[in-house]
């Protein structure tokens, strides 16, 4: 027993982050028995990478962040104040959190003609196929899974994540559900591929599914410059995917009152609404991978191995906060303007970003 | 603008309000000729007329004891008038314009007393399907071509509140009524200055007047003649002619009538109006005539516009035969009735 | 005449749209022209005109049922102490104010209190001496705010005083007018005149009739007082007769 | 190609529970026909207080049946008990955005039977009333049709706007829409300078805001694509169908009743009349939009060249500036003469008809008529959504602004 438990430590605390922020603490932590196993559990590269950061702690504290940003952006471009009376002197910033919490304690209510047990279960389940590209998507040294295929699964796990949602709209078993996943099918038809053409002309670009070899060979110029109009198809597919305007279609609310999740209620609703922002999450990691140069920034000694996920956060949260404005500007297309989009320009558009990247990949390498 | 005035209350003859004087001495002595004189004039619009004697349901609280009621009863120390009366001319005229009961003369004089603009609107007694009265207010000739205003009913109608409203309402009223309708309104003239605006009253010839639910139910039960289904109503020598949509006529002598005369008829004497304006009948004419008699200057010049615009034929009329029935009235309708 | 038609949408010129779209709102984003008044904390200066709850002075009322009467919502009931004075029922009030416009002496007031909050119906139903002066609310607000437009300018200027509620009363002329009978000589006798007149101003005792010497009989002598009468009304509206009427005096 | 699936639907329980103002041989044709009945209202986000009974095939529209009347207030029955000088804050219900205009057509139907004289100061300041309750509406209906196709700056841009044109009516007569500040021979109250300077400076400061709406809702490629060649009603069709004001307009049409047959001051005003010959619901929309740019000259305008003056007919009032204190005195008991009076008036929405029917000896109508736009123009526009797809449905309802309080009276 105590062999298997100190072979473990071995491992752990043989490829632990290193960061001489916290070093001392660290080295004194690691005197106490049974605390240093934790603590070297904690600081172990890959579980780091997928639980900490970028992974599922700085992915909620995001989400908590980007609620409140983006009302309180669409309510700057509005003329109004927005969320504001929760915690006024820091202007409402944690009224995610109070949010949260009144999902929380609120009655999840589940009607009668819902199928019970996928209608209860898929929204913790939808948490699989987000949390499984973290496991590839590497941050600096910090990676959860090293194969030199991360781009291409990573893209492969975020395409599981419509299933999820369709399951959502079939088990709740109402009309309006019905129709929301049904047009999520259809979104998912009409940005995927190019989606895909996408992130496969970058792959031509670095010639590799390496995000090692995609960071490095952006160290000169970024993606974004070296193939923009994979950088626009991804953005627009991007937006495609998580359901933003002017594509929020399978949950128009004024159509078919938020599609799929139109029966949840209380934790569950708290659940399924934060789907979508934790899919803009991952897309967005594997964005700034793809055309902002991933973890690569100035480099602070202090941090050490924290340098590359701190870094790639403050990019995603820097995209992201960048691309919510879109929901103050435009109308929602109909589905069939949007499915014509994604199957014509954008499709077109990706080829001639495959182009692209099959031309400057070879003139790069 | 007298900021003090005073006005006169007639003396009572029980130590009761004065409605209850007026039932005492009118109602239930059975004097009230139904004319709805005292309901016109009743400030608290308590009196109530209609197809039923004259009532004041709890006037011992309501009524408030001012005499209006008293003052313009034709009843009130009842002295019968009678005879032809005092006139100017007699004549026998048929109207051109208009489809009448004989003459349509009535119908004639209201119509040019409008067009000369003697009046503004007068009053009119209507019928529904089945012979009920209905007052309609007349304010332009063509109103006068429905056949329904026309003709004679023989059952009351409240033409006297309507009259009040048509004063309140316009400067100069005309009226069609019975006799004691019209001696009624001459009461209320003298006691009320504002009813000098009745500027026109045609007074008919009328034996007896009936309650339409008697004089409905005695029809059929004794003709089994069915107002409902009449086109024409007339009393011609003696008769009671009831003409039906088929053409079929009933005729009932009058004296059959005798049960159902209200009690106030039987003590009038008064046959041709004599205090009216004009008066108009059919007695004394010949068929498809009225007898017109003109009694004040007014009728007078009406009938001269009549004349000059040819709007009647005129004829010698009978005289004697109104004469006898007066005198016929008189002698069936004896004061003081004899018990 | 304007002729509109449809409008191209080449993909140049939906570039063009797509980029003042997104200019518009990025600038909104950084330099927003925010209008929202942030209602409990600051209140809205109303101007003098603004109908809101209204305020009744006492006084001034002479009871003559104007307002009443013209109440599009019958939303006042006159009620009876001392005179006849209005409660209105706020349940029904639709705020036209007709009866502060209908008012011939000014008794009625508007204010600027148009946030009331009541618990039940019934509290909603204002009596007369509830009305006498402004209801009483809890004013949070620390500054009034104002729209402040200009030509090319319009922003919400935020002055940290609190505004008065009250609205000085606005002077009405009073018409100064008495009940008079036009026309003695058709006068029923009813004596509801003096039954409805809320000042007792008419005063009726008998006395005897008489035409030239011999005395003919008992009648009332009516007399309207002067001094008493406010013109109110009531009595011209109730004769039956419709001989009474209201006289301008003086002035 | 169709697929056309044979597998036998029955009705579904709703149509035959509910009540459907059609009949149930028409359901089951329906069905037979593998159509489908969709409800569409009264609770429906996407529909005002009326139901669309909506016959599709697949995706396309076959047939659209309105079912409306459920806020139906009998306001014509109201209007027989009331006095006439009552009925006025009662005809401003029916829309309280538009709420000027309903006042102005029932007080000019009675103007029109006393035949009495409005000062000129008076018919400029209703003008202006009129024009501001116009750009409130249009403001209002572009809000609605932004939430209904999902723009929600394009909902909160226009009633920030409004707030303007509430602010303006608060200080000119005292409330914030429903007015009731129009009354037969003038209005109530003289408006003071500063009142009219504010005023007009406002306009100017609306049409500057005016501009980024337009950036970012009116141009908006996306709102283009969802409105632009939907629901198309030709000149034809839309003459046939009784559609009025804009949305006539819309269509090519140039009837507005202020330049047909002129009420107040407009005569004597320079504007245009905003035509389009597209007909679609872009085409509507954009009408509106431009109309809202000339109601605010037609506003200045008035600002400009108002006269000094009464402002109340010294027939009703020997004040001539303010009508307190006389009210009831000179008001309550307007006696029309016998005779129906009628009179035309161009709403927000379109034509509004009053037409009075006095008997000549009461002091409240006899019967009051009142045809409101909206229920002119509803056969257009279930006519228009024929053909087109059920996504569209909430488009097209947010382009013709169809208002059920408004049509149902």
């Amino acid at each position: 027993m105590m062999d298997v438990v100190s072979y473990l430590y071995e491992t752990f605390s043989s490829n632990m982050m290193d960061i001489p922020l916290i070093a001392p603490i660290v080295d004194f932590l690691t005197k106490i028995p049974l605390i240093n196993f934790i603590v070297a559990l904690i600081l172990w590269k890959p579980f780091f990478a997928v639980i900490i950061m970028p992974g599922l702690g700085v992915m909620t504290l995001y989400l908590l962040y980007i609620v409140w940003y983006e009302r309180k952006l669409t309510a700057r471009v509005q003329w109004r104040v927005g969320p504001l009376e929760v915690a006024r002197p820091i202007r409402g910033a944690i009224q995610t959190l109070a949010d949260g919490i009144r999902y929380f304690f609120q009655e999840a209510i589940v009607h009668r003609e819902a199928h019970r047990p996928y209608y209860v279960q898929l929204p913790i389940l939808a948490f699989i196929p987000v949390l499984l590209p973290i496991m590839f998507i590497p941050a600096g040294s910090a990676v959860g899974i090293y194969t030199p295929y991360s781009i291409q699964l990573t893209v492969t796990f975020i395409a599981l994540i419509p299933i999820t949602i369709v399951a959502i709209g079939w088990a709740s078993n109402s009309r309006f559900a019905y129709i929301g996943s049904v047009r999520e099918a259809f979104m998912y038809f009409a940005y995927e591929v190019p989606f895909i053409i996408a992130v496969i002309s970058m792959i031509f670009l670095y010639s590799s599914g390496d995000a090692y070899v995609a960071v490095e060979k952006q160290s000169a110029i970024p993606g974004a410059l070296l193939n923009p109009i994979a950088f626009v198809v991804y953005i627009i597919a991007m937006l495609m995917a998580t359901s933003r305007l002017p594509f929020e279609i399978p949950e128009a609310d004024q159509e078919i009152a938020f599609g799929p999740f139109v029966e949840y209620s209380g934790i569950l609703f708290g659940l399924v609404m934060v789907l979508a922002y934790e899919k803009l999450y991952i897309m967005t990691l594997l964005f700034t991978i793809l055309f902002l140069g991933g973890w690569s920034g100035p480099y602070c000694p202090l941090l050490g191995d924290l340098n590359g996920p701190l870094w790639m956060f403050i990019k995603t949260i820097v995209v992201i906060s960048i691309l919510v404005i879109v929901r103050s500007i435009y109308a929602r297309y109909r589905l069939d303007q949007a499915l014509r989009i994604g199957w014509t320009s954008m499709l077109a558009l990706s080829i001639a970003a495959l182009v692209v990247g099959g031309v400057i990949g070879v003139w790069l390498s | 603008m007298a900021r003090e005035w005073q006005f006169a209350l007639p003396e009572k003859k029980h130590e009761k309000k004065y409605f209850g004087n007026l039932k005492a001495e009118v109602i239930d002595a059975g004097l009230c000729c139904h004319c709805a004189a005292c309901a016109s004039v009743c400030p608290v619009n308590g009196i109530t007329a209609g197809d039923a004697p004259i009532d004041f349901p709890n006037w011992i609280k309501e009524c408030v004891d001012c005499g209006a009621c008293i003052k313009v009863c034709p009843r009130w120390d009842y002295t019968p008038k009678s005879g032809l009366g005092e006139y100017i001319e007699v004549t026998a005229a048929r109207s051109k314009r208009f489809v009448g009961q004989d003459g349509a003369m009535v119908t004639e004089f209201t119509a040019s007393a409008l067009e000369m603009g003697l009046i503004e609107r007068a009053i009119f007694v209507a019928r529904d399907s089945n012979w009920r009265t209905r007052i309609v207010t007349i304010r332009t000739p063509e109103q006068l071509y429905d056949r329904k205003i026309t003709g004679t009913k023989y059952s009351y109608a409240d033409v006297l509140p309507a009259l009040k409203d048509a004063v309140l309402k316009s400067e100069a009223v005309g009226f069609v009524g019975t006799p004691c309708m019209v001696t009624a309104v001459r009461k209320m003239q003298q006691a009320f200055k504002k009813f000098e605006r009745v500027k026109l009253a045609i007074g008919l010839f009328c034996t007896e007047n009936f309650y339409h639910h008697d004089l409905y139910n005695f029809l059929l039960e004794k003709a089994n003649a069915d107002l409902r289904n009449a086109i024409k109503t007339d009393i011609k020598k003696g008769k009671f002619i009831v003409e039906m949509k088929d053409g079929s006529r009933v005729r009932i002598p009058v004296k059959d009538f005798e049960e159902i005369i209200p009690s106030g008829c039987k003590v009038c004497q008064d046959f041709a109006a004599v205090d009216s304006d004009v008066s108009v009948g059919s007695v004394g004419s010949a068929n498809g005539f009225s007898t017109v008699m003109v009694r004040t200057e007014v009728a007078k010049s009406i009938l001269e516009y009549i004349r000059e615009k040819d709007y009647a034929e005129f004829q010698e009329p009978k005289l004697e035969v109104v004469q006898k029935l007066c005198d016929h009235k008189i002698k069936i309708h004896p004061w003081p009735p004899e018990k | 005449m304007i002729r509109l038609s449809k409008v191209k949408t080449d993909p140049v010129e939906n570039l063009k749209r797509h980029a003042e779209a997104i200019g518009e709102a990025v600038k909104q984003a950084i330099k927003p022209d925010r209008i929202t008044v942030e209602y409990p904390r600051e209140r809205r200066r109303y101007p003098e005109c603004f109908r809101g709850f209204i305020v009744f002075d006492k006084e001034k009322c002479i009871s003559c049922f104007r307002c009443a009467q013209i109440c599009p919502a019958n939303a006042i009931q006159m009620e009876y102490f001392d005179k006849a004075y209005p409660g209105i029922d706020y349940a029904k009030c639709i705020f036209c104010h007709f009866c502060v416009d209908s008012c011939p002496t000014g008794a009625l007031n508007t204010s600027k209190v148009h946030d009331v909050a009541f618990k039940s119906m019934d509290e909603m139903r204002l009596s007369a001496r509830q009305i006498t002066r402004v209801p009483e609310i809890v004013r949070e607000e620390k500054q009034t705010v104002e729209y402040y437009v200009d030509r090319n300018v319009w922003k919400l200027v935020r002055r940290r005083e609190l505004d008065r509620l009250e609205v000085p009363p606005k002077p009405v002329k009073v018409r100064e007018r008495k009940a008079a009978c036009t026309e003695p000589e058709s006068c029923l006798g009813c004596r509801l005149c003096a039954n409805v007149c809320p000042q007792n101003a008419i005063k009726v005792e008998k006395c005897e009739v008489s035409i030239g010497e011999e005395v003919t009989g008992t009648g009332c002598v009516l007399q309207i007082q002067t001094d008493l009468c406010t013109g109110c009304g009531l009595c011209v509206r109730q004769c039956p007769m419709q001989i009474l009427t209201l006289e301008e005096v003086g002035e | 190609m169709e697929y056309v699936l044979d597998i036998p639907v029955e009705p579904p329980r709703e149509l035959r529970s509910l009540f459907i103002p059609i009949p149930p041989e028409y359901v089951e044709d329906t069905y037979k026909s593998d159509d489908f009945l969709v409800l569409v209202g009264p609770q429906h986000p996407g529909s005002g207080h009326m139901r669309l009974i909506v016959r599709i095939k697949g995706d396309i529209i076959q047939e659209v049946i309105p079912d409306p009347g459920y806020v139906h207030r009998s306001m014509e029955k109201i209007a027989e008990n009331r006095l006439y000088i009552q009925n006025i804050p009662l005809v401003e219900r029916p829309a309280i955005m538009d709420a000027p205009n309903f006042n102005l057509g029932y007080v000019r139907a009675i103007e029109e039977a006393l035949d009495i004289e409005v000062p000129e100061r008076a018919k400029y300041i209703r003008t202006m009333l009129a024009e501001l309750g116009r750009i409130g509406t249009h403001l209002y209906d572009a809000a609605i049709l932004a939430v209904f196709i999902g723009h929600t700056t394009g909902f909160m841009y226009p009633f920030g706007l409004r707030e303007l044109i509430c602010e303006a009516l608060v200080r000119l007569t005292g409330a914030r829409f429903t007015s009731s500040f129009i009354i037969p021979g003038g209005v109530r109250r003289n408006a003071d300078e500063s009142t009219l300077k504010w005023i007009y400076d406002m306009t100017l400061a609306m049409e500057r805001r005016l501009k980024s709406f337009e950036r970012i809702f009116v141009n908006n490629p996306t709102v283009i694509a969802r409105l632009q060649d939907v629901g198309v009603l030709s000149r034809e069709e839309a003459i046939k169908y009784g559609v009025v004001g804009p949305f006539l307009r819309a269509s090519g049409v140039e009837y507005d009743v202020r330049k047909i047959e002129p009420y107040e001051v407009y005569d004597e005003l320079v504007w245009d009349m905003p035509v389009s010959d597209a007909g679609d619901g872009y085409a509507r929309f954009l009408v509106r939009v431009n109309e809202i740019g000339q109601s605010l000259s037609i506003i200045r305008q008035c600002i400009k060249e108002m006269p000094e003056g009464r402002v109340i007919s010294d027939q009703i009032a020997e004040n001539g500036k303010d009508i307190r204190g006389s009210f009831y005195d000179s008001l309550s008991n307007i006696v029309l003469p016998p005779g129906e009076f009628t009179t035309l008036t161009e709403g927000a929405r379109g034509t509004i008809v009053f037409s009075i029917v006095s008997d000549g000896e009461s002091n409240v109508p006899y019967r009051l008529r009142i045809v409101s736009p909206g229920w002119l123009y509803l056969r257009g526009f279930m006519e228009s959504l024929r053909g087109e797809r059920l996504a569209d449905l909430q488009a097209i309802y947010g382009s013709f602004g169809y208002f059920p309080p408004e049509a149902d009276r």
